[in-house]
Protein backbone atom coordinates (compact mmCIF):
# COMPACT_ATOMS: atom_id res chain seq x y z
CA UNK A 1 0.00 0.00 0.00
CA UNK A 2 1.44 3.44 -0.96
CA UNK A 3 -0.73 6.98 -0.14
CA UNK A 4 0.42 10.22 -1.11
CA UNK A 5 -0.75 13.25 0.32
CA UNK A 6 0.68 16.28 -1.77
CA UNK A 7 0.67 19.83 -3.07
CA UNK A 8 2.62 18.80 -5.72
CA UNK A 9 1.53 17.12 -9.14
CA UNK A 10 2.26 13.96 -10.01
CA UNK A 11 3.59 12.11 -13.27
CA UNK A 12 0.71 9.61 -13.78
CA UNK A 13 2.89 7.56 -16.19
CA UNK A 14 5.53 7.14 -13.95
CA UNK A 15 3.88 6.41 -10.63
CA UNK A 16 2.01 3.97 -12.64
CA UNK A 17 5.51 2.39 -13.76
CA UNK A 18 6.53 2.18 -10.44
CA UNK A 19 3.59 0.44 -9.24
CA UNK A 20 3.24 -2.05 -12.21
CA UNK A 21 6.86 -2.37 -11.48
CA UNK A 22 6.37 -4.12 -7.98
CA UNK A 23 3.94 -6.62 -8.62
CA UNK A 24 3.69 -10.65 -9.58
CA UNK A 25 1.43 -12.56 -10.57
CA UNK A 26 -1.32 -9.90 -11.17
CA UNK A 27 -3.18 -10.00 -13.60
CA UNK A 28 -5.50 -6.87 -13.84
CA UNK A 29 -4.58 -3.79 -12.61
CA UNK A 30 -7.04 -0.45 -12.60
CA UNK A 31 -6.31 3.10 -12.20
CA UNK A 32 -8.56 5.89 -12.03
CA UNK A 33 -7.39 9.65 -12.57
CA UNK A 34 -9.86 12.15 -11.28
CA UNK A 35 -9.67 15.98 -13.86
CA UNK A 36 -10.42 19.31 -12.82
CA UNK A 37 -13.33 19.71 -15.09
CA UNK A 38 -14.64 23.02 -16.07
CA UNK A 39 -18.52 22.73 -15.75
CA UNK A 40 -20.79 22.87 -18.18
CA UNK A 41 -21.70 27.11 -17.43
CA UNK A 42 -17.96 27.62 -18.00
CA UNK A 43 -15.66 30.10 -16.46
CA UNK A 44 -14.14 27.90 -13.72
CA UNK A 45 -10.63 29.51 -13.08
CA UNK A 46 -9.14 27.69 -10.23
CA UNK A 47 -10.06 24.46 -7.70
CA UNK A 48 -8.74 24.99 -4.13
CA UNK A 49 -8.66 21.80 -1.97
CA UNK A 50 -8.41 22.37 1.27
CA UNK A 51 -7.10 19.31 3.28
CA UNK A 52 -7.02 17.96 7.17
CA UNK A 53 -3.43 17.75 7.06
CA UNK A 54 -3.07 15.44 10.56
CA UNK A 55 -6.01 13.05 9.35
CA UNK A 56 -6.12 12.70 5.74
CA UNK A 57 -3.41 10.17 5.20
CA UNK A 58 -4.29 8.13 8.03
CA UNK A 59 -8.18 8.18 6.69
CA UNK A 60 -7.09 7.07 3.52
CA UNK A 61 -4.91 4.27 4.92
CA UNK A 62 -8.33 3.23 6.80
CA UNK A 63 -9.68 2.77 3.32
CA UNK A 64 -7.04 1.12 1.71
CA UNK A 65 -6.73 -1.51 4.22
CA UNK A 66 -10.57 -2.27 4.33
CA UNK A 67 -10.06 -2.62 0.21
CA UNK A 68 -7.01 -4.88 1.02
CA UNK A 69 -8.90 -7.08 3.58
CA UNK A 70 -11.96 -7.24 1.32
CA UNK A 71 -10.71 -8.40 -2.29
CA UNK A 72 -7.97 -10.71 -3.01
CA UNK A 73 -5.62 -7.74 -3.92
CA UNK A 74 -1.72 -7.48 -5.04
CA UNK A 75 -1.68 -3.62 -4.42
CA UNK A 76 -3.12 -0.06 -3.77
CA UNK A 77 -1.86 3.05 -4.39
CA UNK A 78 -3.48 6.57 -3.89
CA UNK A 79 -2.09 10.10 -4.45
CA UNK A 80 -4.72 12.87 -3.59
CA UNK A 81 -3.38 16.48 -4.12
CA UNK A 82 -4.03 19.52 -2.30
CA UNK A 83 -3.88 23.56 -2.86
CA UNK A 84 -5.00 25.09 -5.79
CA UNK A 85 -5.49 23.23 -9.31
CA UNK A 86 -6.50 24.63 -13.02
CA UNK A 87 -8.95 23.22 -14.99
CA UNK A 88 -7.33 19.76 -17.24
CA UNK A 89 -5.03 19.06 -13.91
CA UNK A 90 -4.98 15.92 -12.31
CA UNK A 91 -6.37 15.97 -8.75
CA UNK A 92 -6.16 12.19 -7.76
CA UNK A 93 -5.19 9.38 -8.98
CA UNK A 94 -5.70 5.48 -7.53
CA UNK A 95 -4.51 1.83 -8.80
CA UNK A 96 -5.18 -1.33 -7.84
CA UNK A 97 -3.23 -4.98 -8.84
CA UNK A 98 -5.68 -8.12 -8.44
CA UNK A 99 -4.90 -11.87 -9.69
CA UNK A 100 -8.09 -11.32 -11.80
CA UNK A 101 -10.08 -7.99 -13.38
CA UNK A 102 -13.71 -8.33 -10.93
CA UNK A 103 -11.54 -7.40 -7.67
CA UNK A 104 -9.46 -5.06 -9.17
CA UNK A 105 -12.32 -3.13 -11.01
CA UNK A 106 -14.47 -3.54 -7.09
CA UNK A 107 -12.23 -2.11 -4.74
CA UNK A 108 -11.02 1.04 -7.25
CA UNK A 109 -14.62 1.60 -7.74
CA UNK A 110 -14.92 1.08 -3.99
CA UNK A 111 -11.81 3.61 -3.35
CA UNK A 112 -13.16 5.81 -4.81
CA UNK A 113 -16.77 6.19 -3.21
CA UNK A 114 -15.09 6.39 -0.02
CA UNK A 115 -12.38 8.89 -0.51
CA UNK A 116 -15.24 11.31 -1.88
CA UNK A 117 -17.19 11.06 0.95
CA UNK A 118 -14.88 9.75 3.39
CA UNK A 119 -11.40 11.44 2.98
CA UNK A 120 -11.35 15.03 4.53
CA UNK A 121 -10.77 17.17 1.50
CA UNK A 122 -13.02 19.91 0.64
CA UNK A 123 -13.05 21.98 -3.11
CA UNK A 124 -13.61 25.07 -3.41
CA UNK A 125 -13.84 26.77 -6.85
CA UNK A 126 -13.12 30.21 -8.32
CA UNK A 127 -14.98 31.06 -10.77
CA UNK A 128 -15.31 34.83 -12.62
CA UNK A 129 -18.13 35.44 -10.75
CA UNK A 130 -16.55 34.23 -7.28
CA UNK A 131 -15.43 31.55 -5.04
CA UNK A 132 -18.03 28.74 -3.36
CA UNK A 133 -17.27 25.17 -2.00
CA UNK A 134 -18.67 22.20 -3.64
CA UNK A 135 -21.26 20.57 -2.62
CA UNK A 136 -21.44 17.12 -1.37
CA UNK A 137 -23.78 15.26 -3.53
CA UNK A 138 -26.45 13.04 -2.14
CA UNK A 139 -25.56 10.95 -4.54
CA UNK A 140 -21.87 10.29 -3.61
CA UNK A 141 -23.49 9.46 -0.18
CA UNK A 142 -25.84 7.02 -1.70
CA UNK A 143 -23.11 5.41 -3.42
CA UNK A 144 -21.37 4.26 -0.30
CA UNK A 145 -24.51 2.01 0.61
CA UNK A 146 -23.25 -0.04 -2.56
CA UNK A 147 -20.39 -1.33 0.06
CA UNK A 148 -22.40 -2.38 3.33
CA UNK B 1 -8.81 20.62 23.70
CA UNK B 2 -7.52 21.91 20.63
CA UNK B 3 -11.08 22.69 18.27
CA UNK B 4 -10.15 22.48 14.27
CA UNK B 5 -12.52 23.97 11.96
CA UNK B 6 -12.62 23.16 7.79
CA UNK B 7 -13.92 24.50 4.71
CA UNK B 8 -17.02 26.66 5.39
CA UNK B 9 -16.91 26.31 8.72
CA UNK B 10 -13.46 27.64 9.18
CA UNK B 11 -14.84 30.66 6.89
CA UNK B 12 -17.75 31.18 8.98
CA UNK B 13 -16.23 31.14 12.17
CA UNK B 14 -13.11 32.69 10.96
CA UNK B 15 -10.30 30.81 12.66
CA UNK B 16 -8.71 27.75 11.32
CA UNK B 17 -7.98 26.50 15.41
CA UNK B 18 -8.20 27.17 18.40
CA UNK B 19 -7.47 26.07 22.35
CA UNK B 20 -10.80 25.90 23.99
CA UNK B 21 -11.03 24.76 27.73
CA UNK B 22 -14.43 22.45 28.57
CA UNK B 23 -15.99 20.51 30.44
CA UNK B 24 -18.58 19.38 27.98
CA UNK B 25 -18.77 15.28 28.04
CA UNK B 26 -19.44 14.99 24.48
CA UNK B 27 -19.26 16.51 21.04
CA UNK B 28 -23.07 17.61 21.07
CA UNK B 29 -21.87 19.48 24.68
CA UNK B 30 -19.18 21.31 22.99
CA UNK B 31 -21.34 22.17 20.32
CA UNK B 32 -23.80 24.26 22.61
CA UNK B 33 -20.96 25.59 24.43
CA UNK B 34 -19.65 26.91 21.20
CA UNK B 35 -23.07 28.23 19.98
CA UNK B 36 -23.57 30.43 23.30
CA UNK B 37 -20.33 32.35 22.69
CA UNK B 38 -20.87 34.39 18.87
CA UNK B 39 -22.95 34.74 16.09
CA UNK B 40 -20.78 33.28 13.79
CA UNK B 41 -20.98 30.45 16.17
CA UNK B 42 -24.21 29.91 16.59
CA UNK B 43 -24.33 30.26 12.50
CA UNK B 44 -21.67 27.96 12.02
CA UNK B 45 -23.53 25.06 13.56
CA UNK B 46 -27.14 25.89 12.77
CA UNK B 47 -27.41 23.02 11.11
CA UNK B 48 -25.50 20.22 12.28
CA UNK B 49 -27.19 17.38 9.56
CA UNK B 50 -24.85 19.93 7.24
CA UNK B 51 -21.89 19.03 9.42
CA UNK B 52 -19.21 16.04 9.91
CA UNK B 53 -17.26 15.78 13.28
CA UNK B 54 -13.68 13.77 14.03
CA UNK B 55 -12.42 13.74 17.76
CA UNK B 56 -8.82 13.14 17.39
CA UNK B 57 -8.52 12.50 13.59
CA UNK B 58 -11.31 9.74 13.27
CA UNK B 59 -14.84 10.14 12.11
CA UNK B 60 -17.47 10.00 14.39
CA UNK B 61 -21.23 11.32 15.44
CA UNK B 62 -22.14 14.33 17.32
CA UNK B 63 -23.00 12.03 20.52
CA UNK B 64 -19.30 10.69 20.67
CA UNK B 65 -17.62 11.46 24.26
CA UNK B 66 -15.00 13.55 24.60
CA UNK B 67 -13.16 12.24 27.87
CA UNK B 68 -9.59 12.53 27.08
CA UNK B 69 -10.06 13.37 23.23
CA UNK B 70 -7.30 16.25 22.23
CA UNK B 71 -8.67 17.32 18.97
CA UNK B 72 -11.89 17.92 17.86
CA UNK B 73 -12.58 18.86 14.38
CA UNK B 74 -15.58 20.34 12.79
CA UNK B 75 -16.36 20.55 9.05
CA UNK B 76 -19.13 20.34 5.63
CA UNK B 77 -19.36 16.78 4.52
CA UNK B 78 -16.03 16.11 2.35
CA UNK B 79 -15.83 16.57 -1.13
CA UNK B 80 -12.58 14.40 -2.47
CA UNK B 81 -11.76 12.44 -5.02
CA UNK C 1 -13.61 5.88 -30.18
CA UNK C 2 -9.91 3.86 -30.88
CA UNK C 3 -9.77 0.71 -31.51
CA UNK C 4 -6.59 -1.08 -31.98
CA UNK C 5 -5.66 -5.19 -32.10
CA UNK C 6 -2.02 -5.28 -33.30
CA UNK C 7 0.79 -8.19 -32.68
CA UNK C 8 3.09 -5.38 -31.06
CA UNK C 9 3.69 -4.26 -27.81
CA UNK C 10 2.19 -0.91 -26.95
CA UNK C 11 3.57 2.09 -24.25
CA UNK C 12 0.76 2.28 -21.85
CA UNK C 13 1.71 5.59 -20.90
CA UNK C 14 2.07 7.26 -24.59
CA UNK C 15 -1.52 5.87 -24.63
CA UNK C 16 -3.06 6.89 -21.30
CA UNK C 17 -1.15 10.64 -22.59
CA UNK C 18 -2.76 10.15 -25.76
CA UNK C 19 -6.16 9.41 -25.13
CA UNK C 20 -5.88 12.16 -22.16
CA UNK C 21 -4.78 14.89 -24.26
CA UNK C 22 -8.56 14.52 -26.76
CA UNK C 23 -10.14 15.00 -24.14
CA UNK C 24 -12.22 18.19 -22.51
CA UNK C 25 -14.89 18.36 -19.81
CA UNK C 26 -13.99 14.93 -18.53
CA UNK C 27 -13.93 14.54 -14.51
CA UNK C 28 -12.95 10.80 -14.83
CA UNK C 29 -10.49 8.69 -16.72
CA UNK C 30 -10.53 4.90 -16.10
CA UNK C 31 -8.16 2.38 -17.35
CA UNK C 32 -7.70 -1.59 -17.26
CA UNK C 33 -4.86 -3.36 -18.12
CA UNK C 34 -4.70 -7.13 -18.67
CA UNK C 35 -0.90 -8.84 -17.64
CA UNK C 36 -0.02 -12.31 -18.67
CA UNK C 37 0.07 -13.76 -15.21
CA UNK C 38 2.30 -16.92 -14.29
CA UNK C 39 -0.16 -19.13 -12.73
CA UNK C 40 0.02 -20.40 -9.02
CA UNK C 41 1.74 -24.05 -10.49
CA UNK C 42 4.35 -21.55 -12.38
CA UNK C 43 5.74 -22.84 -15.14
CA UNK C 44 4.26 -20.50 -18.14
CA UNK C 45 6.45 -19.88 -20.78
CA UNK C 46 4.04 -18.12 -23.32
CA UNK C 47 1.00 -17.18 -23.94
CA UNK C 48 -0.27 -17.21 -27.43
CA UNK C 49 -3.16 -15.37 -28.67
CA UNK C 50 -5.18 -16.58 -31.74
CA UNK C 51 -7.91 -14.24 -33.14
CA UNK C 52 -9.78 -13.95 -36.04
CA UNK C 53 -8.50 -11.09 -38.31
CA UNK C 54 -11.52 -10.15 -39.91
CA UNK C 55 -13.58 -9.88 -37.20
CA UNK C 56 -12.16 -9.06 -34.19
CA UNK C 57 -11.88 -4.88 -34.49
CA UNK C 58 -15.60 -4.98 -35.74
CA UNK C 59 -16.10 -7.03 -32.75
CA UNK C 60 -14.62 -4.80 -30.70
CA UNK C 61 -16.24 -1.70 -32.17
CA UNK C 62 -19.52 -3.08 -31.71
CA UNK C 63 -19.03 -3.17 -28.14
CA UNK C 64 -17.46 0.08 -27.52
CA UNK C 65 -20.51 1.30 -29.64
CA UNK C 66 -22.45 -0.10 -26.89
CA UNK C 67 -20.96 1.24 -24.23
CA UNK C 68 -20.76 4.87 -25.98
CA UNK C 69 -24.46 4.37 -25.83
CA UNK C 70 -25.15 3.41 -22.60
CA UNK C 71 -23.28 6.03 -20.86
CA UNK C 72 -21.98 9.82 -20.75
CA UNK C 73 -18.70 9.03 -21.81
CA UNK C 74 -16.09 11.47 -23.75
CA UNK C 75 -14.30 8.69 -25.44
CA UNK C 76 -13.29 5.17 -25.14
CA UNK C 77 -9.78 3.33 -26.06
CA UNK C 78 -9.60 -0.33 -26.64
CA UNK C 79 -6.18 -2.09 -27.79
CA UNK C 80 -5.82 -5.69 -27.61
CA UNK C 81 -2.52 -7.98 -28.30
CA UNK C 82 -2.07 -11.17 -30.31
CA UNK C 83 0.64 -13.63 -30.44
CA UNK C 84 3.01 -14.81 -28.37
CA UNK C 85 3.27 -12.95 -25.10
CA UNK C 86 5.43 -13.29 -21.95
CA UNK C 87 4.60 -13.45 -18.06
CA UNK C 88 4.44 -9.58 -17.17
CA UNK C 89 3.37 -7.81 -20.53
CA UNK C 90 0.56 -6.34 -21.34
CA UNK C 91 -2.06 -8.16 -23.12
CA UNK C 92 -4.46 -5.39 -23.90
CA UNK C 93 -6.08 -2.22 -21.96
CA UNK C 94 -9.02 -0.23 -21.60
CA UNK C 95 -9.65 3.14 -21.12
CA UNK C 96 -12.99 5.01 -20.22
CA UNK C 97 -13.70 9.13 -20.15
CA UNK C 98 -16.45 10.35 -18.63
CA UNK C 99 -17.71 13.84 -16.76
CA UNK C 100 -18.50 11.46 -13.50
CA UNK C 101 -16.47 8.35 -12.26
CA UNK C 102 -19.64 6.01 -12.17
CA UNK C 103 -19.92 6.36 -16.26
CA UNK C 104 -16.31 5.91 -16.24
CA UNK C 105 -15.89 2.62 -13.95
CA UNK C 106 -19.34 0.97 -15.69
CA UNK C 107 -18.01 1.73 -19.10
CA UNK C 108 -14.72 -0.18 -18.69
CA UNK C 109 -16.13 -2.93 -16.38
CA UNK C 110 -18.66 -3.75 -19.66
CA UNK C 111 -15.98 -3.39 -21.88
CA UNK C 112 -13.77 -6.29 -20.01
CA UNK C 113 -16.99 -8.09 -19.72
CA UNK C 114 -17.58 -8.29 -23.29
CA UNK C 115 -14.39 -8.73 -24.72
CA UNK C 116 -13.54 -11.42 -22.06
CA UNK C 117 -16.18 -13.63 -23.82
CA UNK C 118 -17.77 -11.86 -26.96
CA UNK C 119 -14.55 -10.88 -29.13
CA UNK C 120 -12.97 -13.13 -30.54
CA UNK C 121 -9.43 -14.18 -29.32
CA UNK C 122 -8.25 -17.20 -27.94
CA UNK C 123 -5.41 -17.80 -25.64
CA UNK C 124 -3.19 -20.82 -25.20
CA UNK C 125 -0.40 -21.33 -22.57
CA UNK C 126 2.54 -22.96 -23.20
CA UNK C 127 4.61 -24.60 -20.26
CA UNK C 128 7.36 -26.99 -19.24
CA UNK C 129 4.86 -29.72 -19.56
CA UNK C 130 3.31 -28.36 -22.73
CA UNK C 131 0.73 -26.16 -24.47
CA UNK C 132 -2.90 -26.06 -23.68
CA UNK C 133 -5.73 -23.98 -24.41
CA UNK C 134 -7.24 -21.48 -22.06
CA UNK C 135 -11.03 -22.34 -21.36
CA UNK C 136 -13.39 -20.21 -20.78
CA UNK C 137 -14.93 -19.81 -17.53
CA UNK C 138 -18.68 -19.92 -16.56
CA UNK C 139 -18.42 -16.97 -14.22
CA UNK C 140 -17.13 -15.26 -17.32
CA UNK C 141 -20.23 -15.73 -19.10
CA UNK C 142 -22.14 -15.22 -16.26
CA UNK C 143 -20.56 -11.87 -15.72
CA UNK C 144 -22.71 -10.73 -18.63
CA UNK C 145 -26.17 -11.08 -16.88
CA UNK C 146 -25.12 -7.62 -14.98
CA UNK C 147 -25.78 -5.46 -18.21
CA UNK C 148 -28.77 -6.65 -19.74
CA UNK D 1 -18.75 -20.77 -49.06
CA UNK D 2 -15.62 -20.57 -46.73
CA UNK D 3 -15.73 -22.34 -43.74
CA UNK D 4 -13.12 -20.74 -40.83
CA UNK D 5 -11.66 -22.48 -37.97
CA UNK D 6 -9.94 -21.40 -34.70
CA UNK D 7 -8.62 -22.13 -31.52
CA UNK D 8 -9.00 -26.07 -30.47
CA UNK D 9 -11.46 -26.62 -33.79
CA UNK D 10 -8.84 -25.57 -36.09
CA UNK D 11 -6.31 -28.05 -34.38
CA UNK D 12 -8.55 -30.89 -34.52
CA UNK D 13 -9.80 -30.80 -38.13
CA UNK D 14 -6.26 -29.68 -39.07
CA UNK D 15 -6.69 -26.96 -41.10
CA UNK D 16 -7.72 -23.43 -40.47
CA UNK D 17 -10.29 -22.67 -43.04
CA UNK D 18 -11.47 -24.39 -46.39
CA UNK D 19 -13.97 -23.87 -49.26
CA UNK D 20 -17.44 -26.21 -48.53
CA UNK D 21 -19.79 -26.10 -51.33
CA UNK D 22 -23.21 -26.97 -49.62
CA UNK D 23 -26.64 -25.98 -50.24
CA UNK D 24 -26.83 -26.55 -46.08
CA UNK D 25 -29.62 -23.65 -44.79
CA UNK D 26 -28.93 -23.57 -41.61
CA UNK D 27 -25.47 -23.61 -39.66
CA UNK D 28 -27.09 -27.19 -37.93
CA UNK D 29 -27.07 -28.51 -41.34
CA UNK D 30 -23.95 -27.28 -42.22
CA UNK D 31 -22.35 -28.84 -39.40
CA UNK D 32 -24.26 -32.62 -39.77
CA UNK D 33 -22.15 -32.66 -43.36
CA UNK D 34 -18.55 -31.63 -41.93
CA UNK D 35 -19.73 -34.45 -39.36
CA UNK D 36 -20.18 -36.98 -42.07
CA UNK D 37 -16.99 -36.00 -43.76
CA UNK D 38 -14.30 -37.54 -41.39
CA UNK D 39 -13.67 -38.61 -37.89
CA UNK D 40 -11.89 -35.61 -36.82
CA UNK D 41 -15.08 -33.30 -37.83
CA UNK D 42 -17.45 -35.70 -36.13
CA UNK D 43 -15.02 -35.39 -32.91
CA UNK D 44 -14.51 -31.52 -33.45
CA UNK D 45 -18.43 -31.09 -33.86
CA UNK D 46 -19.04 -33.41 -30.56
CA UNK D 47 -20.44 -31.61 -28.39
CA UNK D 48 -21.81 -27.97 -30.13
CA UNK D 49 -22.84 -26.18 -26.60
CA UNK D 50 -18.67 -26.10 -26.19
CA UNK D 51 -18.80 -24.19 -29.97
CA UNK D 52 -19.50 -20.99 -30.77
CA UNK D 53 -20.35 -19.74 -34.79
CA UNK D 54 -19.79 -16.41 -36.66
CA UNK D 55 -21.71 -15.96 -39.89
CA UNK D 56 -19.84 -13.73 -41.81
CA UNK D 57 -18.17 -12.18 -38.83
CA UNK D 58 -20.90 -11.57 -36.76
CA UNK D 59 -21.21 -13.75 -33.98
CA UNK D 60 -24.93 -15.93 -34.21
CA UNK D 61 -26.33 -19.57 -32.54
CA UNK D 62 -26.84 -22.28 -34.63
CA UNK D 63 -30.38 -21.94 -36.31
CA UNK D 64 -28.91 -19.06 -38.05
CA UNK D 65 -29.97 -19.48 -41.64
CA UNK D 66 -26.81 -19.48 -44.31
CA UNK D 67 -28.83 -18.08 -47.02
CA UNK D 68 -26.42 -15.70 -48.81
CA UNK D 69 -23.21 -16.08 -46.36
CA UNK D 70 -20.31 -16.54 -47.07
CA UNK D 71 -18.02 -17.02 -44.85
CA UNK D 72 -18.78 -19.21 -41.53
CA UNK D 73 -16.23 -19.37 -38.78
CA UNK D 74 -16.45 -21.83 -35.85
CA UNK D 75 -14.57 -21.57 -32.76
CA UNK D 76 -14.26 -22.47 -28.80
CA UNK D 77 -15.96 -19.95 -25.91
CA UNK D 78 -13.32 -17.05 -26.25
CA UNK D 79 -11.02 -16.00 -24.03
CA UNK D 80 -9.89 -12.35 -24.96
CA UNK D 81 -9.00 -9.81 -22.63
Amino acid sequence: MRIEVQEAPFDFAAEVARFEAGLAGMGAVVTFTGIVRDHAQGGLQVMEIEHYPGMTAQAIEKIAGEALARWDLGDVLVIHRYGLLTPGERIMMVATAAPHRADAFAAADFLMDYLKSRAPFWKKEITERGADWVAAKDADEAALDRWT
Amino acid sequence: MDVLYFARVRERIGLPRERVETDAATVTDLVEELRAREECYAAAFADLSALRVAVDQELTDFDAPLAGAREVAFFPPMTGG
